[in-house]
Formats: C-alpha cells, structure tokens, sequence
C-alpha cells in the first residue's frame, strides 16, 4: 500500500489526481513552479515543494529535483499526470532506479512504443492494421503506379526521409501521379538529401478515434471502450465523447482486441490510449499509443462507471485489475469540453490574468475538473487549460442538452475563455448529427460568425450598466485573490470610467 | 440620477433613481418596471417587468464590460452634466494608447519613436503561454511613444505606445 | 409541447427545476416571496414574480397567486417540486381547472393515496403487503392473545382513533399482554373517547427503503429501483443511498413488482415513490406513498442514468415512456446528503444567516445540487435544507470515499451547517458494514463526540491567526453580497478583536 | 510583529515579519518555516516546513473561527504591547453580554431586569426557521438589562441582555 504519492503536475490533473489520493487514504505531495505557489494543487495537497523557476525546464521537467522531493517527503510512488514527463521513459527509468514506483508502464514499454519504427514492428507482428502502403521506397514510376492501383486512389505520396508536410503529395487519380512523384522526389531531395518517397493510402476526412486501456502486472488487459477525438484545431482536441456515435458493439469489440494485443505485444501496464484513424467505410488504421491518462479520460469514466486514476493507483500497488473485460459496460454518453484561457475573438490566442469573478456550474448531468479559482492570476507559461466540464445524459442529445445549459451557467470573468466557442459547436447541425472528421472544427471557424444584434439585451445592459454605476460597487480587476488585500478602492474604476478624458 | 450610457457604441440616456428599495427607471424615455439585487459584487439580478437577467461586470483594463447571459457588451457611462469625456471614444483624432491585452513578454519593438504607421502597422510581438502575438497600430499617424524594450514583461492594460 | 413552466417552489430543487427546463428549452418562471429576491431560483429563471410575504401560507401555499402567475406569464404548465403544494390535490385540481398541466398525478390518484382508508382498501385488492395485523378492534383479551400468537411477538398495541404514540404499547411476549392491553385502553379511551384498540405486527429495528416509479398517461408504468432511507432524525431523512446495500435483484424485483401495483390500483401518473418498512428478515409492508418528486431523486438518476425530471416533463407533455422496464439498469452506487442550516453543537437547530465564504466541492464522483451562493443570506422561513451532495462510484465503498474526500472540500463560513454529521456517519463502523435501520442515527447521535485535541492543528490556526491579522486582510461578515456594497472595512474585525475591552 | 494569539483558549506568543514576500516566524520561541499565500480575502495557503495547509477564516458576531481542514479552532488575537483586553476572555467577573447565535424572531422573554440568575436560567426564547431555541444565562449573577421584547426580530450577535 502507498502512504505517500509525489503528483509531477499541476493544474486541473493536480487536482484531478490528489483528489484520487485522498479518497484513497493516501497523502498528496505537490511540487510547484515559482509562478504556481497559489495554484489550486498547492492548496489542496497535503505537502507542497518548491522545485524552480517558471520555465517548465527548469521546474515540471527537471527529473532530478522531482526525486529529490520524492526521497525528502518520504513519496512511495510518482504520478506524472499527462504531458511533461508522463512520457519521458528516462524518468520512469530514474523513478525505478531511486526506489520510487513510477505510476504509469515500464521505461522500457514506453520505448517499445515511442520509437516509430520499433512499435511499427512490434505491431505488424501482433496483426495491427495500419495505413496501407508501401511502406519501402519507389524505384520507379511504374512500381508507384503498380503500386496505387494496388492501394486504391486517393494516395499520398510521402518522403521516406520526411516530416513538417515536405514532400508530401496528394494524389487523386492515375492522370496526376507522374508530376506528382517527380514533384514529391526533388522536393524531399531538396529538404532531406534523399529522394527516395513512399505510398500510404490517403484518408480523406478521417475521424480521430482512441481505445483506452488498463493492464495489471499479473498479465490482465482489459479495453474500456472508445472516445472520439476529432474535433480538433491545430491538432489539438478540444472536445471529446465517449462512445463514438459511428462505433457500435462490434467495430468496438473488434478495436479493443487490437488496442488490447497492441499493448500485450508491448509488454504494457497501467492505464494507456491507442489512437486510430477511422475513414468512412469505418476501417480503423493505427496511429500511436499514447502511454499515460488522457486529458479525456473523465468522458471513460463517466460512461463505465469505473474511475481510472484509482485503478491506476491500485495497478501500480500491484493489485490485480478487479473486474473482467465482460463486466466492463458502457452506459449513456458523456462529452468534454476543454475550458481554455484563450480568446475566441483574436484566433484562440492564450489569455492568462487574473479570474476576478468565477461562477461555475454544477447540478445533474455535470462533471467538472477544474484547477482554477476565483482569485488566481493565470500564469503565463504554461498550457491555458483551465478546467474540463463533462456533461452526460442518457444519451447524446440529453449530454449535449445538459452541457449547453452548463455553458451558459459558466462565466470566468477577467480573462478571455472558449466557453463560447462550444456553445457554438454544440447547436450546430452538423455536429448535431454527428457528422464529425478532424477537419470539422476547422470548418466551422471558418464561417463566418455572424453575431446577432440582439437591441433587446443591449437595453438590459444599459439598464444595468446604470444600476452598478448608481450603487457603486462595481470593482476592478485588483478586488480579490492570492497575496492581494482587498478592499476601498472598489468603486475607483466607476470613476475612472465615468471621468476619463483625453488620450482615447 | 442621470446617465448617458453606450453600449457597443449605442447611446442610451438613463435616468435612475432608487428609494425605499425600489428603482425608478426611464430609459430613451420610456418608463420601465425595474428591480435589482446585487448578489455579489459583480453580479447584479435584473428584473425588468418580470423579465429575469443575470448580468455579470468583468473589468478588462480600463474597459467595462456587461454579459447579458453570454452576450457581452462593451459599456461606457458619463454623468451628462460632466462636460469632458464624451463622445469621444469613437473619435479617430487625437493621440492613441496602444495597451497589452493580456500579461507576456516583449519579444520584438517593431518600430521606433517618429516612425509613420498606417492602420495595421506591427509595432511589437509579445509572446505569452508559448505563443506571439503581433500589436498593431489602430490608425494611421507618427509613433510618439514606445513605453517598453525587449525582453520587458508586461500586463494586462499597460500602455505600450501612443500613436499621434 | 411546454414553451414555459412555473415553478411553484423555491431553494435547490426550484433550482434543479430551472436547469431541467433550460435542458429542454423551455422558459421558466419563478415565483418567490419577500425575503427570497435574492435566491438563487430567481437568478437563475427567465422571468420572476413576487407573490407575498415571507410566511409560506401568503406565498408559496397560496393557490390564488400562484394560479394568476401561471396566468399573466402565459405558462403551460407548473412543476410543484416537493413540499409546499406538490401534495396538495386541491392545487393539481385546481392547476387543470384553470387549464395549466400540474406536472404530477391527477388530482383523484393523489386523494386516492392521500386517504389512509382508501389507500388501504386499494392497497388491499392490490395485494399490497401491509405489516400483520387485525385491522379492526378487538373485544376481548382472548381475542388478543389468539390474534398475538397468530401474528407473533413482538407486537403493537394501537388505538384505532388514535395518532401521536397515544394508546401505543409494545408488547414483546403473552405475560406482558394482559396488563398493556389495559392500560392501551384506558389510555385511548382518556385521549381520544374510544378504548378501542387493534394489533400490528411490531417491526424492531425497521429499514425504511422506497421505491421510485414513473408512469405516462398511456397506461406503462415502470419502475427505477429502490433507496435506502434508513438515516433519518426525527422522522426527517438525512441521507440516502441507492441502491439498497441489503436488496438483491430478486428482492427488487418483487418490492418494484409491488410499486408498480400500487401506482396503477390509484391511477397514478407522472413520477411517484412507494416507501416500505422492511424488517430484519427482509419482509417489506406497504408504508405510504409519495406523490411527487423526492428529496433524494439524484441518487436513483445516477445509478440508473436517467433524469427524472425531464422524464416528468415528457410525461406531462403526454408522451410514451420512452423505455421498457428491462431497459431499466441499476449500475454503481450513489449516497446523498443533505446539507442543512443547523448547528451540530446545538441539537441541530436552525442556523440561518449571511453565507460569508463558500468553497464547493467537485471532481470524480460528485454531483452538486444547491440553492445557495456566497454573499446569500439564507432566510429564516423555510426548511433549512441548503444543497444536496450526491456521492457516486463503482460501488458503495468508493462512493463513501468520493463523499468524504467532498465533504472535506466543502466549507460553508459565516452559518452553521451539518457537514461534519456527515462525515462522522461515513467514518462510522457500522455505517460502513451497512448496518442500517431507522435508530441508527439517534443511537449515533447519542454516543459522546471526542473532540479529539488536535494541538498541532491548534498550532497551525495560531499561526495563521497571526498572519491573518498582519496582512490586515479578514473581513466581517457584512463583506460581500445581496444589496450591500462591499470594501473599505474589511480590518475592522480584526481590530475590534484586538482592541476591545471590558464586558466579557 | 508581536502577538498573544489564543487557539481555544490554549495561549500562545508569536511573533511574526514580512520581508521580500519570505515571512520569519518563532511560535512560542521555535522558529519554523513558513509560507503564506491569501488565495481569497478568508481563505489563507500555509505552508509550515514543506507541510500544506488550507486555513478558512469565519466571523461570527463578534468571534473569529478559523478552520484547519475541518477542524474549528475560536481564535483571538491581542497586540501584548497593549495593556487593554487581554486574558479576560475566560474570566468569569464583570458583567456578560448574551448574544444571538442567529437571526430569528423573539417569541417569549423569560426574565426580567433585576432578576437573579443561574448557569443555565432561561433569558429567552427565539424562533427561527419554526423551530424555538432557548437563550440562557451563562453565568450565575443579576439581570442588569434586557434589550428585546417579545416580538422583535434579531440578528445574529445582538446582544440581548446582560447580566452583571
């Protein structure tokens, strides 16, 4: 049994995870940045650590002075959360080396998986599907054209070299291929040295699709359903649901088995995701395995009714998994939406600062993950992600329904946040439909927003814009929050309002 | 009391007046059955003829503004009897302020005290959460003052240069 | 379809009500008295009306004004949320008299249980179990003992005209029979004119468990599975959980089989509960029903995944179930409580007042349904129930460890609340080994509280009572909220605390 | 900075500094590492010797309440270097406030001025949320003053007697 887990993180998977340790009985060591002092994590943990400057190089990712604090606060074990070093295998190395259960796979599991080349041939052993293709380099154009008519158009032309897009070509038909293939080789040759390309089947319009598994150390490997991914921008999810409302039992059974032997083939442990690439004939490819919790792992837990980061726990204590793949069900559905600090109206660029007015929502159907605070500043040097609102029903119109009534409860004030950009995804009919692909939220920010001059509600707001100033109490963005008293100057923004002159 | 109020740029006259807990309200003229609760400071429960609005204030720099559910509004209130101050927010004549709107890094000055900007002209990049972010001038004119050097961090608000 | 729905209540389920409409996007009115402007059901609907002063009996219990809101607003429909009107059948009469849908059963099913006689006579053909007894006046001693023997000891002694625990004894064996039978009589007799009096069956140590249904207007009625109500103080419930920690799927089924019964020998429609007293051996004996919406609705929502109020929507609206009892899926465990304005340290009395702080709890395994803010002052008129905490997880114990690490979360400043009851029962022993009847929380109650002396944690207050006074930075309760303005006396406190002299 | 800090009742001497946001703390003559940050107005981040704590501050009348996880401490705290107000909290002379403990409603006063009392005797009664409650004396003496009438509504931390 674990008395004492170090959480390498901060933000709302902190929080997410010492939440986990205390329902648990266990006690939550936090560490922190110079900037994160009066993060959430810090408070509600049960020890906190300084471990440096704001640069996450020199804080989050310095793997020597997170197992310091670990050997110094008495840690038995290290949760790494997701991103910084939840996939560096060098720290779960280190972590093993000093004694200190890493709770994720093993180093070597996660070199298994992250070297390209190497899980690629570890997976065509196990029968993983991947993209069809050449997979070895065109030496002629009639091997290319032999080779697409095998594959079937469209095609993509890729350098074996390659990567950042550079000679990469897509090919609709027989009639482009010649240019295409000379045009792919000369640029890969004059941005590798090697013009040697390959062919993959293009995927056009593909939905992003992930199995999450769990695997004890006595050998168990269990799938616990899919999410789906493909809303993204830039490709970065933005919002995610559990099930996806293309994968019924079967394609489901069939992708678990593969994300269950991609794992065993790897040796895996703890909790884990294989990504998939799904076209519209609804054949799944493989992508990668992600070795570590998802940031989309509560939308899982909400349609199984099992919670993973105390799995997780468990699996790393060496308890064997407590239910078989048969008990594991899926009921209703579950979507998440990533609360970020950026503004919607100046292309998603982050806006940190301070939160001067937080009202967050709650009630049925709603589950929310959040690592802020009324109060906190925002720092600048990190992922914006604030907060994840999960919303669930019996089903998909019930969880959208539920999500948007919690949307509209929802004001972060002080700051610029995408609230408003899944308000606009979830009324609209496409994504009502469930006609999703990775390039639909693209799509959609590219129509034009047209913003309805609602005269109605600006004459409320004159109205009140009157009633604050009158009662004077309306405050500046200073009132409250970490380090700074509050009080007396609250009505000194009024004024400036009211008087300003010049200069504008 | 009497109020000019703008909201997005529209102009409204208020007047306002409360006794006994209950408002009088007359907005444009025309007389209006108003309540308001303020639930916590920057939360005001709005009744207008038995109609019920949550507005939340949010002060961003030195702008007001009001969500009515979520649609945000930019609001501005004068006392009319004032005689500075009005009016003007729309005006293109007169020095500009150019402020950060949002806390970062000074990445790159783009331009230098004297120059000629034309609407849209960088003048600095400012990174923040790992992003850069070009400031542009709002109009066409000479850069009379650039506030800040590379490598300077600033905040929300701060003045960055005034354009003339 | 409803375009708009009065509710006819107030606090969190007029809240919970509100949300449910918005789901459905459908407008919702309020209605509250003087002292509730400031509540949160207010904030929250899309319109509001004042309908009197403070006292129930000339707001929330006057038909009249509620009647004419539905009127002047255009409302097609009103929800009665629990106590106040939802039982009154002369409201639900008076609602379709005036051509509003009452979201309920008719006003004729609610008379039909609302009548213990009628009930019973319905029950009766129904097959409904009651507890034994000779359900009519006995003549002689002889009689009574051959109907005790009949029934078995113990038993209880009632007075058919009786009420109040006037003419009641226990009686645990024959030699006690005579002597109670005399005095149960000439008891009776002085309290209410009648010596007459009947046995029943004696159920020691009873559970109280209730089974939720939901019926539509086209004749199915289904039902959700039970919740065990055994924690109560006074009569009141003070927290519930589902499923029943003693009730197998064979012994749901047969309790559900029952409901369903009794709902359809009344008529009934819409949702409704059938409370059972169950005895050591499991046997269960018709109670009474509820006619409305309970308290503790989330809990069944949560296991089955449902949402009951939108399903009494739907009802109302004359649609179909829209799904078959074995559609119906208890999974997980659920467990609310209830938090109340009241003094712990004082006999749980009564604790109205300024809300100065709140931190609410959320994350995995928690939902939230309240009716307060902070800055609210919670008025001093009605059930001080506040919020209601729901805990949930994979099975009961993770459920009571998600509740406790909630509980731990949750700080309610400036009122008394009951938070800590909770967390003393979810510690108890023999509340984790789910030995529950209606006693146990008295006999809880009873057992001296050790405040264990906590000087490490007394050091740390000193500490941070000194670094409070020195940032100068604590406030009076008057600091934020509902109608006063806010700033400029916030050290005040502090000074008066280290200024003041004489009397004390 | 000095200060007598009393944690229910239990004394202790602290002293206390600010310099470069490091804070400098001897607790009863111990010096120990400290860390503060006010995360809101009442909610106070501590940190003792790497050990996390979140402190909830609360004002009852005129009683300060300070939370450590769920634990409620009364505090007090005194500048020693005042000669006025201090250790008299727990004496038993002098005459005696008695206060609601919350809002509600006189329903019966149960006493009258000059009257004896005892520990324990009933002044009055208050009724809020229908439910009554007694309000007694504390301490055994002379009913110097009666401040409400039957009827009258209080707020929590009036003082409704006296006694001397």
């Amino acid at each position: 049994m674990f008395k004492k887990i170090l959480i390498a993180n901060r933000g709302e998977i902190a929080v997410r995870v010492i939440r986990a340790c205390h329902e648990m009985g266990i006690a939550a060591v936090a560490v922190y940045s110079e900037v994160d002092r009066a993060s959430l994590h810090v408070r509600k943990a049960d020890e906190a650590y300084p471990i440096g400057a704001a640069p996450a190089a020199e804080s989050y990712l310095k793997i020597s002075k997170i197992l310091d604090v670990a050997k110094r606060s008495g840690a038995d074990a290290i949760h790494p959360g997701y991103g910084f070093l939840s996939e560096n295998s060098g720290f779960a190395q280190a972590c093993a080396d000093a004694g200190v259960k890493f709770i994720g796979p093993t180093a070597s599991a996660m070199q298994a998986m992250g070297s390209k080349t190497r899980a690629r041939q570890a997976m065509e052993k196990a029968g993983v599907p991947f993209v069809p293709g050449t997979s070895h380099g065109l030496e002629s154009y009639e091997e290319a054209s032999a080779a697409a008519a095998k594959i079937g158009y469209p095609i993509m032309l890729k350098a074996a070299a390659g990567g950042g897009g550079k000679g990469m070509r897509l090919v609709s038909g027989l009639a482009d291929l010649k240019s295409a293939l000379d045009a792919a080789r000369s640029e890969a040759e004059r941005s590798f040295g090697d013009r040697e390309v390959y062919i993959e089947k293009a995927i056009v319009n593909p939905r992003h699709i992930e199995m999450q598994i769990l695997a004890d150390e006595h050998g168990r490997t269990v799938y616990l359903g899919e999410r789906e991914c493909s809303l993204q921008r830039r490709h970065q999810k933005v919002m995610e649901e559990a099930p996806s409302p293309i994968v019924d039992p079967g394609m489901r059974r069939r992708m678990g088995e593969v994300a269950v032997r991609v794992a065993q083939a790897a040796g895996y442990t703890n909790a884990g995701t294989v990504e998939f690439l799904v076209d519209q004939q609804k054949h799944f490819y493989f992508l990668e395995m992600n070795t570590r919790l998802q940031v989309e792992h509560p939308i899982t837990e909400i349609v199984t009714g099992l919670d993973l980061v105390h799995l997780q726990i468990r699996i790393a204590m060496g308890e064997k998994l407590p239910f078989k793949q048969d008990d594991v069900t899926i009921r209703g559905h579950a979507i998440e939406c990533r609360i970020y600090a950026e503004d919607p109206d100046n292309n998603y660029f982050p806006s940190p600062g301070k939160i001067t007015l937080l009202l967050a929502p709650s009630g049925p159907g709603i589950r929310r993950d959040s690592g802020m605070y009324e109060g906190w500043t925002v720092p600048i040097d990190y992922d914006p992600l604030l907060a994840k609102l999960i919303g669930y029903g019996t089903d998909r119109d019930q969880a959208i329904a539920c999500l948007i009534r919690a949307l509209n409860e929802y004001f972060v004030g002080g700051i610029k946040t995408n609230i408003s950009l899944f308000r606009r995804i979830l009324r609209d009919s496409e994504y009502r439909a469930a006609r999703l692909d990775t390039g639909f939220l693209d799509r959609l920010l590219e129509r034009t927003k047209i913003k309805a001059p609602d005269s109605d509600a600006a004459d409320v707001a004159a109205i009140a814009a009157g009633i604050f100033a009158s009662l004077g109490v309306a405050s500046g963005p200073a009132r409250t929050g970490a380090g700074k008293p509050s009080g007396g100057q609250d009505s000194s923004k009024w004024k400036a309002t009211s008087r300003r002159e010049a200069l504008y | 009391m009497l109020y000019d109020v703008s909201i997005d740029g529209r102009k409204y006259r208020l007047d306002l007046s409360q006794a006994d807990g209950q408002w009088f309200c007359r907005l444009n003229g025309i007389d209006l059955e108003v309540d308001a609760i303020l639930a916590r400071p920057d939360v005001l429960s709005l009744r207008i003829a038995n109609r019920a609005y949550e507005i939340k204030a949010e002060h961003v720099a030195a702008e007001l503004h009001l969500w009515v559910g979520s649609a945000r509004f930019a609001a501005e209130v004068y006392d009319p009897r004032s005689l500075r101050g009005r009016g003007r927010a729309a005006d293109d004549r007169g020095p500009i302020k150019i402020t950060a709107a949002m806390p970062g890094k000074v990445v790159r000055v783009l331009a230098k005290e004297g120059d000629q900007v034309a609407p849209g002209s960088g003048i600095a990049v400012v990174e923040a959460m790992k992003m850069q972010n070009e400031i542009k001038s709002p109009k066409k004119g000479i850069l009379q003052k650039i506030l800040i050097t590379e490598g300077a961090a600033v905040n929300a608000g701060d003045v960055l240069a005034i354009v003339e």
